[in-house]
């Protein structure tokens, strides 16, 4: 394979490069999800982050991510990158890019890979305040991992 | 021997990012978990969940010589 | 205004730029969406494509589209680019970024965008097959315009 | 005088782009649609919406001295 497609990395993602990663003859839509560093959440005032990541795991589960597209959608094409380290306001924390020959399986594998990022892959943030740091836990809040496992999906 | 990871919050308490131990008795993950409260406060590993060699395994599975085991606190990435 | 949030162009569109124009601070998610030149449509192979637009009322268009965004979705950013003329396969013929506090809004008001695109804005592609060309119509194929009139949404 | 606009399939089955004419008893958008389909063989004209001014309209839309009636067959851009 000429260029990784599910990557962690510590310095700014190249957002065209991701693109050209999934770019094809037999594609007629690519889709890509940038996830920035808000400002304000709520009242909050993020003044930076920080996301630390398990990093060989997690490029095993963004690997896993994209079979579980693959399986689910057989035309897509996906490519991940998540960012490590200290990022400011407005810089891209993840990029997903994904191509498929039409735009239904290329906003819906999309936003699969984000929800399934939130999910599974060992990355965390530590957010800093005026006032504080903190950790920040699982945001979807609504998962319950029974016995500490996460949810399978497909067959992985 | 084994090699225990730590990240985010339970990595911060701790002080360390990894440490390795002797297995000495432990024989899964839940008495691993025991093991490390007993010597120290962690309330996040509590809802933390655990990967042996990089794949997510529930409290019940046993830990063998050689193993990398991570507890990994409700992930915050994307 | 600094720059076209809804624009006809006759030259290669710049991705990056269309993403720079809903950047800010306030957004944690950018989504955006390339329509390229597909090679194949089942069987046929397309060699090339022209787009031909009106082009004052396609903007005019486009910016409907953005107002009925801004009502449905009030936090969304919205810039969209689209190209007329000869374009070659993987070109890029449409471009929609969207800029949102959270992902769901990004994603959403996205896909709105284009499913509108190919119901209000008065562009046409022609395709050019090996054995000959075509004026392609409505690809929607699901849409009846009583009248002769386009379905309102909204308040537009 | 109005101005006529052609686009997509119907400008090049007519060969022009635009014409100028005189509304000379065409009131509506149909009175007009029917005075270019005695002269012409266009069947796409048919399937296509109506715009004035750069707005969409009905069949029953009046059209007025100095307007720009354009018509615009299934739209196809994306």
């Amino acid at each position: 394979m000429e260029h990784k497609l599910f990557e962690i990395v510590d310095q700014p993602i190249n957002i065209e490069e991701l693109r050209h990663k999934v770019e094809r003859r037999e594609a007629g839509a690519i889709t890509t999800f940038v996830g920035t560093v808000r400002e304000f959440t709520g009242e909050k005032k993020t003044l930076y982050l920080e996301y630390q990541a398990y990093q060989s795991m997690a490029e095993k589960m963004l690997e896993q991510i994209g079979h579980e597209i693959k399986k689910k959608w057989p035309e897509a094409q996906v490519a991940i990158t998540h960012r490590v380290g200290r990022l400011e306001i407005m810089d891209a924390a993840v990029v997903i890019a994904v191509s498929a020959p039409h735009r239904k399986t290329a906003y819906e594998a999309n936003e699969y890979a984000i929800e399934r990022i939130k999910e599974i892959v060992p990355i965390w943030k530590k957010e800093f305040w005026d006032d504080g740091t903190q950790w920040i836990g699982n945001q979807l809040e609504t998962i319950n991992y029974p016995e500490g496992k996460p949810i399978e999906k497909g067959e992985f | 021997m084994i090699k225990v990871l730590f990240f985010a919050g339970i990595r911060e308490a701790l002080g360390i990012d990894q440490l390795e131990l002797e297995l000495e008795g432990i024989q899964t993950v839940r008495q691993l978990k025991e093991q490390i409260l007993k010597e120290h406060q962690l309330p996040t590993l509590k809802q933390s969940m655990t990967a042996i060699n990089e794949s997510f395994v529930t409290d019940q599975e046993e830990i063998k010589e050689g193993d990398t085991v991570a507890f990994i606190p409700p992930v915050s990435g994307g």
